[in-house]
């Protein structure tokens, strides 16, 4: 067991796959000099000018190039330096490697990961602090990580290398600087299985990468108060762990999701639709959503933190929660 | 580096094949398929190479219009030349990528013309399972390895298999070819330039035809020549050649494709041309001014090899047996394409991931 | 009341903004010769080469030059041919258009819209198919509007285009033959504002563009079978008039949403989740969602088929939230 | 067209002022500044103008470093020749548009700097209310129409204020400065097209200065001159300047300046530079080979300026004054901004929509 900052598993997570499959190779902005968030630190020292491969920036090039280098047997995994930079590549990734498995009725395969640095937090400002994760969960096709902690950084990442089809790595930039453990062997975390951090029988607190601290911060709080929380983290959206979240919801009776993606269009929408449909049943109370404000990102402290998700918003949910007595209406 | 039936994890990825298994090659060419003949057997090799293109497109067309066509058809008469000019440079283990307008390039390279009749039908066995349809037929195998339809998106994508070949040293080349038109969007920059600097083996061929959709393309370009006035900023040579002459397009990718496969970088070359029909089988092509088709068709490219060939001592009754002959094989393909059955509509839930499934959640 | 085409309805729309605003102008491929669509048919013959311009192919180049343009005093309508292509642009719409007057503070203002053709059903395939207006959803910044009628397509982007803020409108490309009324004189539809396209007392349908039709063929044959369904057309989903989604619920206590955004994240989700939480105590049943498959969109009619919603699907889904009786938990 | 006051559609429309109304323009200048003014006193405001640049950089280094700004910064320490030698040759009514690295011409155009290191710090009454930050100043009234923060996007933008200007006859110009390592991206192609092809009113002005972040821009481009040598594709000429040497880029620009105002089109400049500092604040760039930053100070853009002004005769005592003074100007800035309030939380909930308002539902 080592303890890493989440930065640091990253680096060790692709120098560990580096290691063991020699068609792993990596492609972005600034590798060589370690990346800017010096998540790629050592490698190109180590591995070397071909498999470590500095681009211009050129976004539709690296994830096109990716997706050639896929098809023409590597495995690369490909930089996009903040997740907002998608944008300038999106036709790539949502349009050619979401689909072409599929239009090519399975003929075309792609063991690409294209990883990025998602999220705010940090005031970096709207055009470099957007999760953007919901972008990608709109288009099938693609594989969606989001981990949450070092240990799930080599995990994670492990399973989405070896994997056949395509996986965006959101990492967290406000994360990077976390340490914590990671297992020591071939640690793997497969994709689409979630995890449940805290049990707890009064609420289903269900996060995603940076809110699972945040989760964890308030149910610490709520059992101050009595209340026990249990804590999900759903680590992907695609595919997507409903069985945890529904088996969790089917005990607690009451669902806050807790997401970084503006309210108005985020994947808590497609968590707390999901539930109340196939857990109607069970609910005591409506599903709540604590999500990002339907705002560009700003930069000064104070507001950025205004229209931010906290673990003082999730504690407030839970009690919004706790308080609603349902009244069944006429059948 | 991997095969498609090969275990194990390498074996998964991509689309290539160490040797292509005993590709049916009917109906393409490649250089080895050229290189023991005479020079007037070679001749008349691209010359069918060609005609048939020309039978598999007027059939499409005639279906289209009978509204057999499932979705859009760009058809490529008048392009058969760039085609077999550029697929006669290239060897078996080589690799091509296109566009929508991409049948020509497709057969080309052997890519089965029966299941692509089926998937321009939409019948079971298609060469894409009834999920890609004319403007995605693609055959791996072959080498082939899709037509996209979206403009510039397969320009990276073809740096980035020409990367694979560069890491892997498996000496292949690829071949992109893409519009006059796709010279105007970001992706086309970002790749030449990504391609330039990194020596990467890649062809690029702008088939240039004169018109992006129904817009002529001076009107949209400050340059004259929309690919090859770019090659400098890539710092490559300006190469055109005449689209229509097949033997001059195959003489300039025989170098292109050298100059690649020697690591020696990527060439652009741009190949003028002209599309017979309207930009889809749907379009009248209004637009066009009076005579201009006539000028090209004038300059047919079957026209002007057959002529050429004639001319080093061909044998005319032989060109003259092609069209016909083509025409009927065609005819029997679509027959038994229109006899075909329908997809299984629970086909549609397969081929998202690499497992076979489309399952997203637990 | 003229009876026009959905397709001529967007040209006459256009025509009107233009001949009542010299300001507005017209940026797009193809639409000297009428578009793809041939819903600028006859614009550049009436209006000229200075306010009907068109661009080489360069999506990029198209959405900056509407925002360069709006902030340079101009109103204008840029055309992307296909709401796929949207995906080579996102960065021009998401990253600057949808973020420069929060950013600024709102010292820079953009009138301008972008109009696209969405959706699918005609053998299309998956890269000129898609129901894009998620996409769009997920990023706050944006209003977005999408015409069912020929009617709405004159109305809708009238208030499109006169609004200062930017605008994406989703024609349907499937609706583009539809025939309908377009009354006369200055006809707005502001935006934001749902029409209740049919009042039924049993169950509230919720539909977009092209769904509403389908939504109004599910209801017809409900009726038959004794169901009374109120069909609600959003028109918008920024704004969203969740208000009279909520009351109709508030009605029915039972909501079928019907999207052709694929599930895993259209924007039904969001209307379901909003339901789900602030109509709880309304429900009878569990909201249902009728949405795309996940998979990209396949192009042969059976298959398409298959993986599209249908009036069929709808009805079924009807009968599920009918067949359910509300048991419930113990408090 | 119209002006942020007025009243009606149009006057909300984008940015513009008829009238830019009697703006701050102290630490700012234009050719309307210049033009009455001897030589010898072009020569000292130009140098004032670059001091001023300097002296709000070196202030905002210092407070970075002490923990005081919010987000990156990203700093023109060593840019000032450019950001003043163009902003020399645009009038007030011109336009310009710049990148994350846009502090000096966003304070050359006259920003205000109170509002600019306000917004940097994170207080009330910053530039963008602190919904920006330091790679999103701008003031419209003063024609900066914003630092934008990914590479390329506002290259399109600023063809389409030229094709406003275009449209509306208003005779302005707008300068679009960006990077070297912009040049590669998709939309510097799809932006420089489009302004050649419809002969757009606006000065591209790339700022090379060696390096995208922490890579030398040399590996990353197959020509010498990343900007110049793709000049051409556009058929534009090849023109690059001294980017150290304030009165070069004024005479260049004023060039360029004249070209694009007479409707000429748009025209492409690449002016050399260097950075002294890290590509942010944030960034020790030991990247960087032994000896390059003490070389490139050698030519600083102050001393060159200042040394070829005394050569002509200027008073070396008003030189010395200058960034003593400056220095202190801003120091002043400095310690206002500290001592002011933070934002009110509430503010983050405003400026979504024109009616001022966020709300998305009803
Ligand atoms: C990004 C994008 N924009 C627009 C289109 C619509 N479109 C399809 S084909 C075409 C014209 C392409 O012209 P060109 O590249 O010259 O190829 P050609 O059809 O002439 O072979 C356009 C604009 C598209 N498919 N992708
Ligand atoms: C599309 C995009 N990719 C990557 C980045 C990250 N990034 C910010 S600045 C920069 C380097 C830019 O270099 P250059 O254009 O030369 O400008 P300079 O910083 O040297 O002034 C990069 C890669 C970005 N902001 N946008
Ligand atoms: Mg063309
Ligand atoms: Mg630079």
């Amino acid at each position: 067991m080592a303890e890493l900052t989440y930065r640091e598993a990253v680096a060790a997570g692709l120098a560990r796959e580096m290691d063991q499959d020699p068609t792993v190779v990596l492609i972005g902005e600034d590798l060589r000099a370690g990346g800017v968030f010096k998540t790629t630190k050592g490698l190109f020292e180590r591995f070397g000018p071909v498999r470590v491969r500095d681009t211009p920036i050129s976004e539709q090039a690296i994830v096109g190039a990716a997706m050639g280098a896929a098809m023409g047997g590597l495995r690369p995994v490909a930089e996009i330096m903040f997740s907002d930079f998608y944008a300038t590549c999106w036709d790539g990734v949502v349009n050619e490697i979401a689909k072409a498995r599929y239009m090519s009725a399975g003929r075309l395969t792609l063991p690409l990961v294209i990883r990025s640095a998602n999220g705010g937090g940090i005031g970096f400002g709207a055009q470099h602090s957007q999760a953007t994760e919901n972008w990608a969960m709109c288009v099938p096709g693609l594989k969606i990580a989001c981990p949450s902690t070092p240990g799930d950084a080599v995990g994670l990442l492990a399973a989405a290398v070896r994997s056949d089809d395509p996986v965006l790595v959101f990492e967290h930039k406000a994360l990077y600087g976390v340490r914590g453990e990671v297992p020591d062997g071939d640690h793997v975390v497969p994709l689409g299985r979630a995890a449940v951090r805290r049990s707890g029988a009064d609420v289903t607190l269900v996060g995603l990468a940076s809110t699972v601290p945040m989760c964890l911060a308030a149910a610490a709080d709520l059992a101050a108060a009595g209340v026990e929380a249990e804590v999900i983290d759903l680590r992907c959206l695609v595919p997507l762990d409903a069985a945890t979240v529904l088996a969790s919801v089917g005990r607690t009776g009451r669902l806050v999701v807790v997401e970084e993606n503006p309210g108005q269009l985020g994947w808590g929408a497609a968590v707390a639709a999901l539930v109340a449909e196939e857990a109607f049943g069970d609910l005591r109370a409506p599903v709540l959503r604590v999500s990002g404000g339907n705002v560009p990102l700003p930069v000064a402290k104070e507001l950025e933190a205004e229209v931010s998700p906290s673990a003082a918003k999730v504690v407030a949910a839970v009690h919004r929660a706790l308080d609603h007595r349902r009244v069944a209406p006429v059948p | 580096m991997s095969t498609d039936t090969s275990a194990g994890r390498a074996a998964a990825s991509g689309a290539a094949g160490d040797a292509h298994p005993t590709p049916d090659r009917n109906e393409g060419l490649t250089s080895a398929d050229l290189r023991d003949l005479s020079p007037a057997d070679q001749d008349l090799r691209l010359y069918r190479a060609m005609a048939f293109v020309r039978a598999f497109e007027e059939r499409v067309e005639t279906l289209y219009k009978q509204g057999q066509v499932r979705g859009p058809a760009h058809l490529a008469l008048g392009h058969e030349a760039v085609a077999v000019g550029v697929g006669a440079a290239l060897g078996p283990q080589d690799r091509s990528i296109g566009t929508y307008r991409g049948h020509h390039h497709a057969l080309v390279r052997g890519t089965p013309p029966d299941g692509m009749m089926l998937e321009l039908l939409g019948r079971a066995g298609g060469v894409c399972g009834g999920k890609g349809g004319s403007m995605h037929v693609l055959s791996v195998e072959h080498g082939y390895l899709g037509s996209h339809a979206i403009i510039g998106a397969h320009l990276p994508v073809a740096a980035g298999l020409g990367w694979a070949s560069q890491v892997l040293g498996d000496g292949r080349v690829t071949a992109c070819f893409f519009g006059d038109g796709a010279t105007n969007i970001g992706a086309f920059h970002e790749a030449l330039n990504l391609a330039a600097v990194w020596h990467l083996p890649v062809v690029f061929v702008c088939e240039n035809n004169g018109y992006m959709e129904y817009t002529p393309i001076e009107t949209v370009v400050p340059v004259t020549y929309p690919a090859a006035d770019r090659a400098a900023a890539y710092g490559l040579p300006a190469i055109t050649v005449d689209g229509n002459d097949v033997s001059a397009v195959r003489e300039v990718a025989v170098a292109a494709v050298a100059t690649a496969r020697r690591g020696e970088g990527p060439v652009l070359v741009e190949a003028r041309t002209y599309r017979h029909s309207g930009h889809s089988v749907a379009d009248p092509a209004a637009y066009r001014p009076v005579g201009e088709v006539e000028a090209w068709k004038e300059r047919d490219p079957l026209a002007v090899h057959r002529d050429a060939a004639l001319a080093r001592g061909g044998d005319p009754a032989a060109y003259e047996a092609v069209l016909p002959q083509v025409r009927e094989q065609v005819a029997a393909i679509a027959r038994r394409a229109q006899e075909a059955p329908v997809p299984d509509a629970a086909d549609a839930w397969t081929d998202v991931w690499s497992d076979g499934s489309s399952t997203w959640r637990s």
